[in-house]
């Protein structure tokens, strides 16, 4: 288990979580690829701490925080999605559209 | 070798039955349920034999045949006190008056041990609906929603919610009428959005109480009848509508005892409930039900009439009148409210005065024909107010308790044919 | 070997996350990817973190299922679909950034120091959070408290100023149109989706 | 290392029992005929499939749960070094919790804890 | 190790078949009935649902559905893997134990979830959302209790808090931290007050619709997971294997059955609130209560 290993892991997950992100219609599973890019990043946090930084605590305290981004990326999320489909009964992305107008 | 071990082990369990109840087949299954050789289970999937109790209506027959063919094979039907279906050949009967306990008992044993085969289904065994081999990938749907994938259809179009408005899917079905919470032969078109009750109609009414001969509120009809047999009958009425909703609020063996408590009432037992109901109050029984769930108003209340309309504060009661009660020292109890918790309490509380009146009463009697307070209220006409009035907007659960907290005479009243459905 | 054993269930389940029609296998599968990163921690010496991964995650993915089936059609995945946009030009961009990310991994040269092994590593987290980085600790109260204020005012719909919905009818989708929003016989408010 | 192994032992050996026995007892199974396959409903069949878009009557408390339960991540670590830290530490996981108490009092007070 | 291991099994079998002995035990004491048969009740009803056959509903999650008591069952077992039976002798001696907890916990409340969702059947399915309205807001009362009860012991490994408490049990010292931990303990398995997915309301909730191998696997879990939290709770709040005279595993055991049987009484004695009460009265009274105890062993660990 080599730093390069773990990097290669981390960024076949970012790479995979940007083409969900990208290509997901619905607001939900569009955040499933923000998620699994995440997923990626906090791999690749722990690897650096691990393995490249001696195991200096700032390093941990980034995977919190990464964790902390993802809670709230989540829960304001998830709130957006509920009161746009409140109001619009819509749940992908291009039902917005109307915003433009 | 090691199954027929495995066989002969399994038939020494606590048989698990799954009740049909059928018409005045309610009362006897709740002692039967107390025998220690038995289990009755809320589930088909978790029972071995279905047991047909009481009468079955003709719009239940397939209701019946549905659950008989949800119970997991080895399986067997057991009919106590009823006909058997036509087409099950040769059918296990047992007469209403006796118990069937050794006949479940012997039937579960050769059930497992393959003295007895197991029961083929009696539904047709087709899907609901044809749909193999249609669609994308033969799952039978089209499109995101369209089709009938696997047999079933899509979830219904999304209705805004009474509650916060948000419009997800509504799911309708009919409830009953061998859901083990719901009231015997009851049947509710239910509209759920998530567990909260959208709508209800009533398909099928509930089960009147039974008339008869040899109970005591249909000898008074007949001959004179002691007033402790009388009081003695309504203390066991009221506290197995106390284990019904008990069974609701998760305290099994608590409403086991209340069902071995009226049957100990019922064969002439002096009893004092007091323990019983700090057993309750120290359960939190009281405390469970929401304050202020399924209210009536004091027209509602006039209009039931018995022990629903006591807890809505009405004070009326025949027996205030009547000349066998003049020297009992009567005195007619009421709860203010009107609620669930308060029917609930008013049946602990007149089955208490009940007792206690039967154990006054000494040989008194009330004379053949004379008017009597029944424990459940006015049996018609069909009243102006709904059941399913009171439902919508109830999670399942409380709706449930709303249901259980009338007797079946109310709820019968209360929910007359053909004018809900359109 | 146990590395490369989690590393494909992360990268696997990542993917499958996208291919598979139940909203609720899709969170799920994403949690597996979520348990096999956390158990990868556990091996790199990080027995907080891993552990601590595996329960965060477990709770919001369980969340994520939640909501997956509150707002998806068909959230069962009863009549498989693919709804998608753009997809040739996601599948680039997805492999254009592992390419790129690879790239910069192979030609920077990282230093070799791992954390020593009996380094107490939950202690020097502790430290760091009630010493150094003590700001950032009590700070992240204070965004999480405004992600809850926020999250209950945009999802609740009673509020101290009446429903949040009141008067509101969906837009239209051309300008004068009808109102949107889903009815049955108009898949999704009239995109095209694309049926595999 | 070997403590995970002996975690990793047990957790994999109860999984797999558990997946052995439905498989081994699957063998001398009746086959599943299509009216036993109705949903149990008391008697009724219903129209539709089950899956749906439930309406999930406690949606707003999960987001509050989610924003909450981050601090989980701060008081782990911070317990171990509680003692060595002293008064601050208190003080400090003090000021945390109260911040996030008032998210809750505030999820309290617009109701999200009730069924929506 | 393997005789550890083997241990362990033989642990998870002996104490669910202890838990359903409790159990009837304790329905015949409030029915007031005999208790014949109750030693054997639990292992002829095995048989019978070992005999019954495994049933399925229309277009199941199937694969989940077989995962779910499997996994519940392996959640159960890893539990409890990180208690000492005595000084050194642990299966799993992890340096972040509690967290362990923690993950189970969450990931326990996945599994009920998926058990109910997988049958694509209403009952099953109320009884899954109602149990993920629960299981989210009690685990943050036991990782509070937990926290506190590292708080003395500066570690967060198990068996650091059983040396911990050499001096005096957390049960003195946090007074308010076992009874929140052994809510957790129904709720887990959801027993009784706290019983939201397998309710009778529901016809059996999420197990509505399961039939024979798969049951037996389903309630043999659910007894196990009692059995877990029981072990954790003697082991965080009562001085695991820390005793006088007897070995410490003996110990272990007899603290374990006293908790259990307050478990099953607990189970028995006690009616459901409607879910969203029991949110109120989570968030509401007994979070402020696991602050409270966090705050006390706070200023006692000083």
């Amino acid at each position: 288990m080599t730093l390069t290993a773990l990097l290669l892991v981390a960024a076949a997950l970012i790479g995979i979580g940007l083409y969900g992100a990208l290509s997901q219609q619905s607001f939900v599973m569009l955040m499933m690829g923000l998620e699994l890019m995440l997923n990626g990043v906090l791999l690749a946090a722990v690897g650096f701490w691990s393995l490249a930084a001696g195991g200096a605590p700032a390093g941990q305290l980034l995977v919190i925080i990464t964790m902390a981004v993802m809670a709230v990326e989540m829960a304001v999320g998830f709130a957006l999605i509920a009161a746009v489909y409140r109001n619009r009964q819509a749940d992908m992305t291009e039902s917005l559209d109307t915003m433009k107008h | 070798m090691a199954m027929s071990l495995l066989g002969r082990f399994a038939a020494r369990a606590p048989v698990p039955v799954f009740p049909a109840v059928g018409r005045d087949g309610e009362v006897r299954l709740d002692v039967l349920s107390l025998a220690p050789a038995l289990r009755v289970v809320d589930s088909p999937r978790h029972a071995s034999i279905l047991l047909v109790s009481g009468d079955i209506r003709t719009a239940d027959r397939d209701s019946l045949a549905r659950v008989h063919d949800q119970l997991a094979h080895p399986r067997a039907t057991l009919w106590w006190g009823t006909q058997p279906r036509a087409d099950t050949g040769a059918a296990l009967t047992v007469a209403a008056a006796e118990s069937p306990e050794t006949a479940l008992r012997d039937l579960y044993r050769r059930l497992l041990t393959g003295g007895h085969t197991s029961e083929t289904h009696w539904l047709a065994d087709e899907p609901p609906n044809p749909w193999r081999g249609r669609g994308d990938h033969g799952q039978g749907g089209e499109g995101m929603m369209g089709g009938v994938p696997y047999g079933r259809m899509m979830p219904m179009p999304p209705t805004p919610d009474l509650r916060d408005g948000l419009a997800l899917d509504v799911y309708t079905a009919q409830f009953g009428p061998f859901l083990p919470q719901l009231p015997p032969g009851l049947v509710l078109e239910i509209t759920l959005q998530g567990d909260v009750i959208q709508s209800a109609a009533v398909v099928r009414p509930p089960f009147l109480p039974g008339r008869d001969a040899s109970a005591p509120f249909d000898r008074v009809l007949h001959e004179a009848t002691p007033v402790a047999a009388i009081e003695r009958a309504r203390a066991a009425h009221h506290l197995r509508c106390v284990a019904r909703l008990l069974g609701i609020l998760q305290l099994a063996p608590q409403a086991a005892r209340c069902r071995r408590t009226a049957l100990k009432i019922e064969r002439g037992g002096s009893i004092d409930l007091a323990p019983l109901r700090k057993t309750l109050r120290r359960a939190g029984a009281f405390a469970a039900i929401p304050a202020g769930l399924g209210p009536i108003d004091a027209a509602w209340a006039a209009e039931l009439g018995g022990p629903a309309a006591r807890a809505a504060d009405q004070a009326r009661d025949r027996r205030e009148t009547a000349p066998a009660y003049r020297n009992l020292d009567f005195r007619t109890l009421c709860q203010s409210g009107g609620d669930v918790r308060a029917r609930f309490t008013q049946w602990l509380d007149e089955a208490e005065q009940a007792l206690a009146l039967a154990r006054a009463a000494g040989d008194a009697a009330i004379e053949k024909g004379a008017p009597v307070e029944t424990p459940w209220g006015h049996r018609a006409p069909p009243s102006v107010y709904r059941l399913t009035d009171m439902l919508p907007g109830l999670e399942w659960g409380e709706a449930l308790l709303t249901i259980a907290s009338f007797d079946a005479a109310a709820v019968c009243r209360m929910a007359p044919l053909g004018i809900e459905n359109p | 070997m146990v590395f490369w054993v989690f590393s494909a269930v992360a990268v696997v389940a990542g993917w499958r996350v996208f291919c598979t029609d139940s909203m609720v296998r899709a969170s799920f599968l994403l949690l597996v990817s979520f348990i096999a990163v956390g158990a990868i921690m556990l091996l790199l010496n990080a027995p907080y973190l891993g552990f601590a991964t595996i329960f965060m995650m477990g709770v919001e993915m369980m969340v994520m299922a939640l909501f997956m089936v509150m707002f998806m059609m068909n959230p069962a995945g009863l009549n498989p679909m693919m709804m998608v946009h753009q997809h040739r030009f996601s599948i680039a961009a997805g492999a254009a950034a592992f390419v790129g990310l690879a790239i910069a991994i192979f030609t920077t040269g990282f230093p070799h120091d791992p954390v020593a092994a009996g380094r107490p590593v939950i202690h020097d987290l502790g430290r760091e959070l009630l010493g150094p980085s003590m700001l950032i600790f009590e700070s992240a109260g204070v965004t999480l408290l405004a992600t809850m204020v926020a999250s209950v005012i945009l999802s609740s719909r009673s509020g101290r100023f009446g429903a949040a919905d009141e008067g509101s009818v969906p837009p239209p989708l051309e300008p004068g149109g009808e109102p949107a929003g889903r009815r049955p016989d108009d898949e999704g408010g009239g995109h095209a989706h694309h049926h595999h | 290392m070997i403590e995970l192994l002996g975690l990793a032992a047990i957790g994999v050996i109860a999984v797999a029992a558990g997946l052995a026995l439905q498989w081994l007892a699957r063998a001398d199974d009746h086959r599943v005929s299509e009216p036993q396959k109705v949903p149990f409903l008391g008697g009724g069949s219903p129209q539709v499939h089950a899956w749906q878009r439930y309406h999930v009557r406690y949606y707003s408390m999960t987001l509050l749960f989610i924003a909450f339960e981050m601090e989980m991540m701060f008081m782990y670590p911070w317990a171990v070094v509680y003692v060595a830290e002293g008064i601050k530490a208190l003080v400090e996981m003090g000021m945390f919790l109260t911040i996030l108490s008032i998210g809750i009092l505030y999820g309290w007070r617009e109701g999200i804890f009730r069924w929506q | 190790m393997t005789l550890l291991i083997a241990s362990w099994i033989a642990v998870l079998l002996f104490g669910a078949w202890c838990v359903a002995v409790l159990d009837n035990l304790a329905l015949a004491l409030i029915e007031r009935r005999s208790a014949a048969g109750a030693l054997t009740a639990p292992l002829y009803g095995a048989a019978a649902l070992l005999r019954q056959q495994q049933n399925r509903t229309e277009a199941p999650d199937l694969l989940n559905w077989k995962l779910a008591p499997a996994l519940y069952l392996g959640l159960a077992a890893a539990g409890v893997a990180v208690v000492p039976l005595a000084p050194g002798d642990i299966l799993a001696d992890l340096q972040a134990g509690i967290v362990l907890w923690g993950a189970v916990e969450a990931l326990t409340v996945v599994v009920v979830f998926l058990h109910g969702w997988s049958a694509n059947s209403m009952l099953a399915l109320i009884g899954a959302y109602r149990y993920v309205a629960i299981g989210l807001p009690v685990m943050l009362l036991s990782m509070f209790v937990l926290i506190a009860a590292a708080l003395p012991a500066e570690s967060l490994a198990v068996s650091a808090i059983v040396e911990s408490q050499r001096s005096l049990w957390n049960v003195v010292r946090q007074p308010l931290g076992l009874p929140l931990f052994l809510l957790l303990g129904l709720s887990l398995s959801f027993r009784g007050p706290f019983n939201y997915a397998d309710s009778a309301d529901l016809a059996g909730g999420t197990a509505a619709e399961v039939s024979g191998a798969s049951r037996l696997l389903w309630e043999f879990a659910r007894l196990a997971m009692l059995a877990a939290v029981a072990a954790m709770a003697s082991t965080v709040f009562l001085g695991g294997y820390l005793g006088p005279v007897l070995p410490g595993p003996l110990w272990l055991l007899l603290k374990t059955a006293a908790l259990l049987i307050v478990l099953v009484a607990a189970s028995h004695l006690f009616a459901r609130l409607s879910p969203a009460r029991m949110l109120t009265l989570l968030w509401v009274v007994l979070l402020p209560l696991a602050f409270v105890d966090l705050l006390w062993a706070g200023v006692v660990a000083l």
